[in-house]
């Protein structure tokens, strides 16, 4: 079902845990579609991300993308962290199932919470970033249903 | 991969080599059609009727009430909608539950979609329908009752003898979808009211695409399949001899073996229950604690997710299930589990463990150390422990 | 019985050792039900879908398009009755002909009972449906035209392309039985036009009890059997693992050997028709003579009543049938012999004999021999026989 | 499908043939259906059925209850021969399937067939004998059809 570097990711997730007082947390999805992910941003003064945490309640696609997310941001500006797409996310991973393709766009929205929330904080405005949705399941992608 | 543990066989189960024995020679030795006329296929005609007078045997039925399907899917479908058409102009109402399997759900809603009334009864918090919900139910224009004999999530076996009783009073046809429960738990047909009832071959360790809806006779319904002449012009499609052959096999070794294999089963399956929930917090155990199909066990672990739990146990040899296997791939949590009242995340978290009699207590022990590190690993990374941890040291 | 000569090919064959060698480890050990999580279980997932793209590929198909049932006339009953729902406000007339398998027939007729219109065609005196009839019987609610690639019983092989093609130009659904033609000659559904096409592994040395129909992209209609979300929610039930692969081995090797297989099968036959044309007499050929399936020959002697024909072959050790299989205990005649304008009497006595590679042509001897013998036998206790004699003589 | 005895008597059917100039002749059944018989009587001046031929095109049970039927009949008188029902075909051939007891029932109205023709023939009336029905297949047995 998935790819050997989503099964690596879900087996040996990177950047798994919390930052105390971060920089900016978001947290997206609900129980009652079965995922939810919390992203943890430590920026810096140049805001770049020094550090980034994430916690998953969720199927291994919840997962491995949050920790590929985490990890594609890790570094970057946040600037360049709003470019990570779900796709961007998705490639690192060779590929997701069908149905799971909403778990990217789920890691895409908690990194831009958490970036808003940073923003918030800080009392900013960030080019390009919209309030996160509350819940992205609206977008999800459909199995061909008959 | 040194540990296999194949605990899913509720989703499907080894076809016992005896059984594969009994079907070999019908591939390509006695592969005749059974409608044939010549001698070389008439015997298969016998050997098929030979495993209808087997499978009668174990229900307490009559050889020709049994007719032979691709399966419980095919049998549900049957019944319900031949049900609906042979009986549509007595009635349109249709009485089931929330639990039932998707094969019987599924077939209610697209009788619904013709035009028919179907009541999905609630359960209690074990998943038992309550008989006086059933009487309560019944109006007039009903003409079927459909209650699982037992559900393959949660392994509640429901009150079948005094839901057919009711259905056997007020003259309304009682069918059970007793895939589960077939082989697992004795049944007769007659004590329990039974017009009409579903079996599955994979389900015993038989083969897979096969199974039978038992008919009573007098039972006025047509056939779902149309065709040949086969299982007396109420089945088409030529009969899958092979199939039926090893399906009567595994019948007969299921009530062989019955007795000794679920008194195994059962001890080690309450040993398992004991320590999980003893040893693992925030656990609870789904279905009716005694009225209980043998093999099951049916827990919630609180704040981590079915399917990555899933993952993880396979990674450790241990084959489980959240839910049931055909809705695997689906974002819905399961309806049985929230048919008995769980909230959402906690009916997503939910591991099926079903044995079979080749395990021992090691295999239990060791599935439950297994449970024990991977809970506690998922729940160190879920948002939903972290809130909950928070809130209890405020 | 020193003798044994199996030419009831068209009823059902030997499944190959090979099938069975390829589907026995989905038994005992690679039994998982491929919609589980774990990994022993989603290689079943991947199995079931090599096999889907065996049979694509031999049909010029794309894999998805591929839905495996429990045979030939469930996918015949699915085509038409899912059509006729999914299609049903659309227009309510439906197209077919006279010499459809009972699977096809009984469907239509039950579909006539819901209010459809069903037009029967006529064939020729060599079974062939006239295209331009087909153009004929057109209707503006016209939905769904289904005929045979090949029929069953005088192994006539129908203009599938050129129905294909008025089909396809009014924009109206076309399926077609294949049942017997799969496997026996080259069938590519683009060229002829075809939407829905009807397949059972037990005629091409597959297993019983498995089949599929090929359903192309963009064609809606929806379930015929309902239930769990497999077969990409299109047909529910617990994957026949064992049997799905019988059926991809079945489909890869019918392809490998049809060539070579197909042209001995003809050459072999085409002696049998011609020695007993030429032997016996008041005999007649049925079906076309160039447009037939490589292993068909499907004789009537006047005078004679099949059955006896049968039984006394039989005891010769000689398989043959009279009529389709499926109607055998039945009192009628074959719809297909009256069709193509056979008087009563001599549509029963018909006798079919379809071969298979493994014969040689000691074997058409034996056969021809053992017919004469019979045939005379049986003439010389029949009253037609002498009436027919009483009035040559007058 | 058929029993031994039935099975013997189509394979070895007694009383296959003719009689030229028999008492009487008796044909039913027809084409259409799948079977007609033939009887031929040859009834001595004391009503005693001193010989009796068939001819039968039909299935396995038609030959088979034929042969029996004449072979319970030879030797008796006519009146004894009148009582010979499809049931004592049967029993003596131990039982027929049920789609087939319509054969037994064909041989029955041979038998009687051919009495009638003989007491034409003769200008008698045999007590109990009523005119044989032209074809028999209204009375068949059917098998529960669904
Ligand atoms: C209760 C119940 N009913 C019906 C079915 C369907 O049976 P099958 O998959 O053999 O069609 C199953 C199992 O899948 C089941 O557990
Ligand atoms: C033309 C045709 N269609 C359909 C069928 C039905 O196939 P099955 O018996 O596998 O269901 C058959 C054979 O029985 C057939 O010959």
């Amino acid at each position: 079902m998935y790819t050997e570097k989503v099964m690596d990711h879900f087996q040996h997730p990177r950047n798994v845990g919390e930052i105390e007082n971060a920089s900016g947390v978001g947290t997206v999805g609900n129980a009652k579609c079965g995922d939810i992910m919390r992203i943890f941003l430590d920026i810096d003064e140049n805001q770049i991300i020094r550090d980034v945490k994430f916690k998953t309640f969720g199927c291994g696609a919840a997962v491995a993308t949050s920790s590929m997310a985490t990890e594609l941001v890790k570094g970057k500006s946040i600037y360049d962290a709003l470019k990570v797409t779900n796709k961007a996310v998705m490639e690192a991973l060779d590929g997701l199932p069908p149905v799971k393709v909403h778990c990217s766009l789920l890691a895409e929205e908690a990194i831009h919470a958490a970036l808003w929330d940073y923003a918030e904080k800080n009392g900013i405005k960030i080019e390009g970033l919209e309030k996160p949705k509350s819940d992205i399941h609206e977008d999800e992608e459909e199995e061909e249903e008959y | 991969m040194d540990k296999f543990l194949y605990l899913d066989n509720a989703a499907t189960t080894k076809t016992a080599p005896e059984v594969v024995e009994a079907m070999i020679p019908y591939f390509t030795e006695n592969y005749g059609n059974p409608s044939s006329v010549y001698s070389f296929a008439a015997k298969n005609k016998d050997a098929v009727n030979r495993q209808r007078e087997i499978i009668a045997g174990a229900l307490g039925a009559a050889p020709n009430e049994i007719y032979f399907t691709a399966g419980g899917t095919e049998a549900d479908n049957w019944a319900l909608k031949a049900t609906a058409e042979a009986y549509g102009n007595k009635g349109r109402h249709i009485i089931t539950t929330k639990i039932e399997h998707h094969a019987i759900l599924h077939s209610a809603q697209y009788l619904e979609r013709q035009g028919f009334e179907v009541t999905y009864l609630d359960v209690d918090e074990n998943g038992k329908v309550r008989p006086e919900d059933v009487e309560a139910a019944i109006r007039p224009d009903t003409i079927l009752i459909s209650v699982m004999y037992a559900n393959n999530e949660i392994g509640t076996i429901e009150p079948i003898q005094e839901i057919g009783k009711i259905a056997h009073e007020k003259g309304i046809l009682f069918h059970t979808d007793a895939v589960q429960a077939f082989g697992q738990i004795p049944i007769n047909v007659d004590e329990c009211h039974i017009d009409m009832l579903s079996a599955s071959g994979h389900k015993l360790n038989g083969p897979k695409g096969i199974g039978f809806l038992y008919i009573r006779k007098g039972v006025k319904i047509r056939s779902f399949i149309h065709g040949g002449a086969q299982e007396r012009r109420r089945r088409a499609g030529t009969e899958n001899v092979p199939g039926i052959v090893g399906l009567g096999k595994a019948v007969e070794r299921a009530v062989r073996t019955m007795e000794e294999r679920t008194k195994k089963e059962r001890e080690l399956r309450d040993y398992l229950i004991g320590r999980v929930l003893e040893e693992i917090p925030y656990t609870r155990l789904n279905g009716d604690r005694e009225q209980r199909l043998p093999n099951n066990a049916n827990f919630s672990f609180r704040f981590i997710e079915g399917e990555s739990l899933l993952i993880m146990l396979d990674m450790k040899g241990i084959c489980g299930s959240s839910g049931s296997a055909c809705t695997s791939g689906s974002l819905d949590p399961s309806h049985v589990l929230l048919a008995i009242g769980l909230p959402h995340e906690i009916a997503h978290g939910s591991l099926r463990l079903t044995l079979n009699e080749e395990f021992e207590k090691e295999d239990m022990d060791y599935v439950v150390e297994t449970l024990k590190e991977i809970v506690k690993n998922l729940r160190s990374m879920s948002p939903l422990y972290e809130d909950f941890m928070k809130k209890q040291n405020r």
